[in-house]
């Protein structure tokens, strides 16, 4: 059965290894701070100048000064600092940051990633992910693996405007995990339940499937 | 000491007029220049150039002056939220210049700084890039990218001292420590005014030099865009 | 939180070897790490490139790795005040590379921040200037400076956590921010190892992430190179 | 008379306008803060990361942790900060510093100055200078007229390594004041009791004199 958000969020937990920071995008990369192992240390960045953040506030605690990078109030942990947007912005091009998990609305076969506009529809601004992409050196997409209409996200070329080249380097969907190699999307995981022919199928670029492909383990 | 300390907002805006170029700190609505936004829309200076991460909501932040009109051109990386916005961006009454964030805060800390140009990786290969140098360094391709050029900063700060000292507080203080001293006047509103003297020197975000005016703002409400909030066990 | 603590200099040192490039904070004597220091002369490691805005005085700072002939290079900006490092340099055992004090702090922030390179006034038009590319911007000459590579940063701080959090005391401060994150592993002493969870993270001048080992230093002289004094009258 | 070191430094404290931030350089330059009069605000920044320095501690005083950028001990007044090297040159570069006094061992009359290498005999290094010359929109050299062997110090082109071109605006020695404007080196003021010759004298770079030249007021 293919993942919900939730499930999507899980899986990419398990990418989330000790000593790592850490910055989560806006969606389902939120979720994944959830379901990151307890007994490993990771801190989260946000890219509006926050290191160390903790879970929401609880309720009549929130303060209008301490947000993350989505505009969701939020609680620090200790060891946090607080810090401007050019040093955040430091932390990530200059590999600081070990891993990146942003949202998409296209991959490509080579790793192009396009999140950021529709022309003549939707034009809210790239924000931090042309610098996230293009400066981390771990990115890994959550995204479902067809969009509402039907048709497959993860593309020979990406058609809207793109956001970085050749940076992708793994792809997890409700579907399936995915890493980007030179040939195109080789598959490493299947979502319980999904077989390697629906996978196919909602593949527009080329998926590669080296032998037997186990179902992921969340 | 260089006293910087001015009675009011109306004091601190003397020289703002039509078609100049500012910027506005903060980021959504967070640490955003509450007093000289309002001051703005008073004054009815139009055809602004509006450097500013985002650009407020319908009714709030930036989005105040976007109603009356008043913007000519946005600069920002990310302006969601905003109706009005999308509205006068698709009929062309706005002019809007996307850039990514990291390169928005680094073109005002060269501003400041007097670095007129710095390559990053940001945008390469992407629209952004599009008529601009690029350049490979050890492997790897950057994208040349200009310091800003602005009139009047508009600075959100926690405290301050009539030496222009200031100090922030939480992730309201995003862009606004790296607008000041990036336009030709930096203007800074603070929640409180302190006694000079009474800030440790050591914990001061912005030294009193990048800052020509300062006041005592009043009424901040500190909207709250995502109130997010887990309940009590 | 991720833990940066060790236990002493010499786990904190772990892995300096001959023939690395070190940057060192500091001015003069202020602010330098001591304990790295003597640990480098204990180690008796050789043929180092050391980038430091200054090169200590014969028998403290750095003077005691020139004492020892464990410095192949020196990148600095200013380095009177040292008659061994005079010797070595006009005899051709020391190289020097004489950089100004403003490219030094600005070329290890570039490294800290990913930035492969940028474009600054300081030294058009002198030999500094030399085999590199300069460029004109609005009507002024720059010169392209590079990003440093090191090994190791060895910083001093004044409070620290284990979380790798710094907070630094008046001019002790110099170069130490800027340094921190600039080299492939930063390592701090500090004066004081507090809980963490007790600086206030509004007041931190460098966040943990720039940082990869810190440890309580013992035993600092904080020399004082020039003192001057006024009498009470 | 020709000035001594403090007479140079009382001239040119007399240029040291309201609201000027001012860098000192070492030597006669650091006696400049001595003279600057009472009833004007005056901040002064150093270099290594202080702004709003006050006078020598008082004995007993000192802190290792708190020095200029000639490493001598220091106190601050109200309102002065702290801050790192990078951003201390932001202040300079960016022009944030309105005036920079400095010494010189050679000034030439385009504007040139050299003051940080003796090829083969004095290599100290540049320290700040350069950045402070690239930078500064005015610059005040302050040294004597000619060197211990009584050869000029202004001169049509400088011998020595530049620390920048074409930077210097204006210049007091121990004989006069003078004004770098394109021609050459403009007479502006003598020191009480020098005459036109004695200046033209020991000045090798072109020296104009435009009508009368009055006397210093110190």
């Amino acid at each position: 059965m293919a993942l919900d958000k939730t499930g999507i969020a899980k899986r990419i937990a398990k990418e989330v290894k000790d000593g790592y920071y850490v910055n989560l995008g806006i969606g389902i990369p939120t979720l994944v701070a959830n379901y990151v192992r307890e007994d490993i240390d990771v801190e989260f960045q946000s890219e509006n100048g926050v290191l160390g953040m903790g879970p929401f506030p609880f309720e009549g605690e929130e303060d209008a000064d301490i947000i993350n990078a989505g505009k969701q109030t939020i609680t620090t942990l200790p060891g946090a600092s607080f810090f401007d947007s050019a040093t955040s912005f430091a932390m990530i091009r200059g590999k600081h940051v070990q891993l990146t998990i942003l949202g998409a609305m296209e991959v490509a076969e080579n790793g192009d990633i396009a999140n950021w506009k529709i022309p003549g529809k939707m034009v809210k601004g790239m924000g931090g992910a042309m610098d996230l992409v293009a400066s981390a050196e771990n990115i890994i997409v959550a995204m479902m693996h067809t969009n509402r209409a039907g048709a497959s996200k993860l593309l020979k070329r990406c058609s809207l405007p793109l956001t970085g080249v050749g940076c992708v380097k793994k792809i997890v969907t409700n579907l399936a995990v995915l890493e980007v190699i030179p040939d195109g999307f080789m598959l490493l995981e299947r979502a319980p339940g999904v077989s390697t022919e629906e996978i196919e199928a909602a593949t527009e670029g080329n998926l590669i499937i080296n032998g037997e492909i186990p179902e992921m383990d969340i | 000491m260089i006293r910087k300390e001015v009675a009011n907002v109306q004091k601190a805006l003397q020289g703002v007029t039509n078609g100049q170029t500012l910027m506005l700190g903060g980021f959504g609505l967070s640490g955003i220049p509450e007093n000289a936004i309002a001051e703005l829309v008073q004054l009815g200076v139009s055809g602004l150039t509006c450097i500013s991460n985002n650009a407020g909501v319908d009714d709030f932040g930036l989005g105040l002056l976007l109603q009356k009109k008043q913007i000519k051109k946005m600069i920002s990386s990310y302006v969601g939220e905003n109706d009005e916005f999308e509205r006068q961006m698709l009929s062309g009454e706005l002019d809007v210049e996307l850039i990514p964030q990291g390169t928005l805060a680094e073109r005002c800390r060269a501003a400041k700084a007097g670095f007129p140009a710095f390559y990053t990786p940001a945008g390469y290969g992407t629209e952004v890039a599009e008529g601009k140098e690029t350049r490979e360094f050890n492997g790897k391709m950057y994208v040349l990218e200009h310091a800003f050029k602005a009139d009047f900063a508009f600075i959100k700060a926690w405290k301050g001292d009539a030496a222009g000292n200031l100090v922030f507080k939480g992730t309201a203080r995003n862009f606004n420590p790296n607008m000041c001293g990036a336009a030709e006047i930096t203007i800074a509103e603070v929640e409180e005014l302190v006694p000079a003297g009474t800030l440790d020197p050591n914990q001061i975000h912005i030294p009193g030099i990048f800052v020509q005016r300062i006041f005592q703002g009043v009424n901040y409400e500190k909207r709250i865009e995502q109130r997010t909030v887990r309940q009590k066990q």
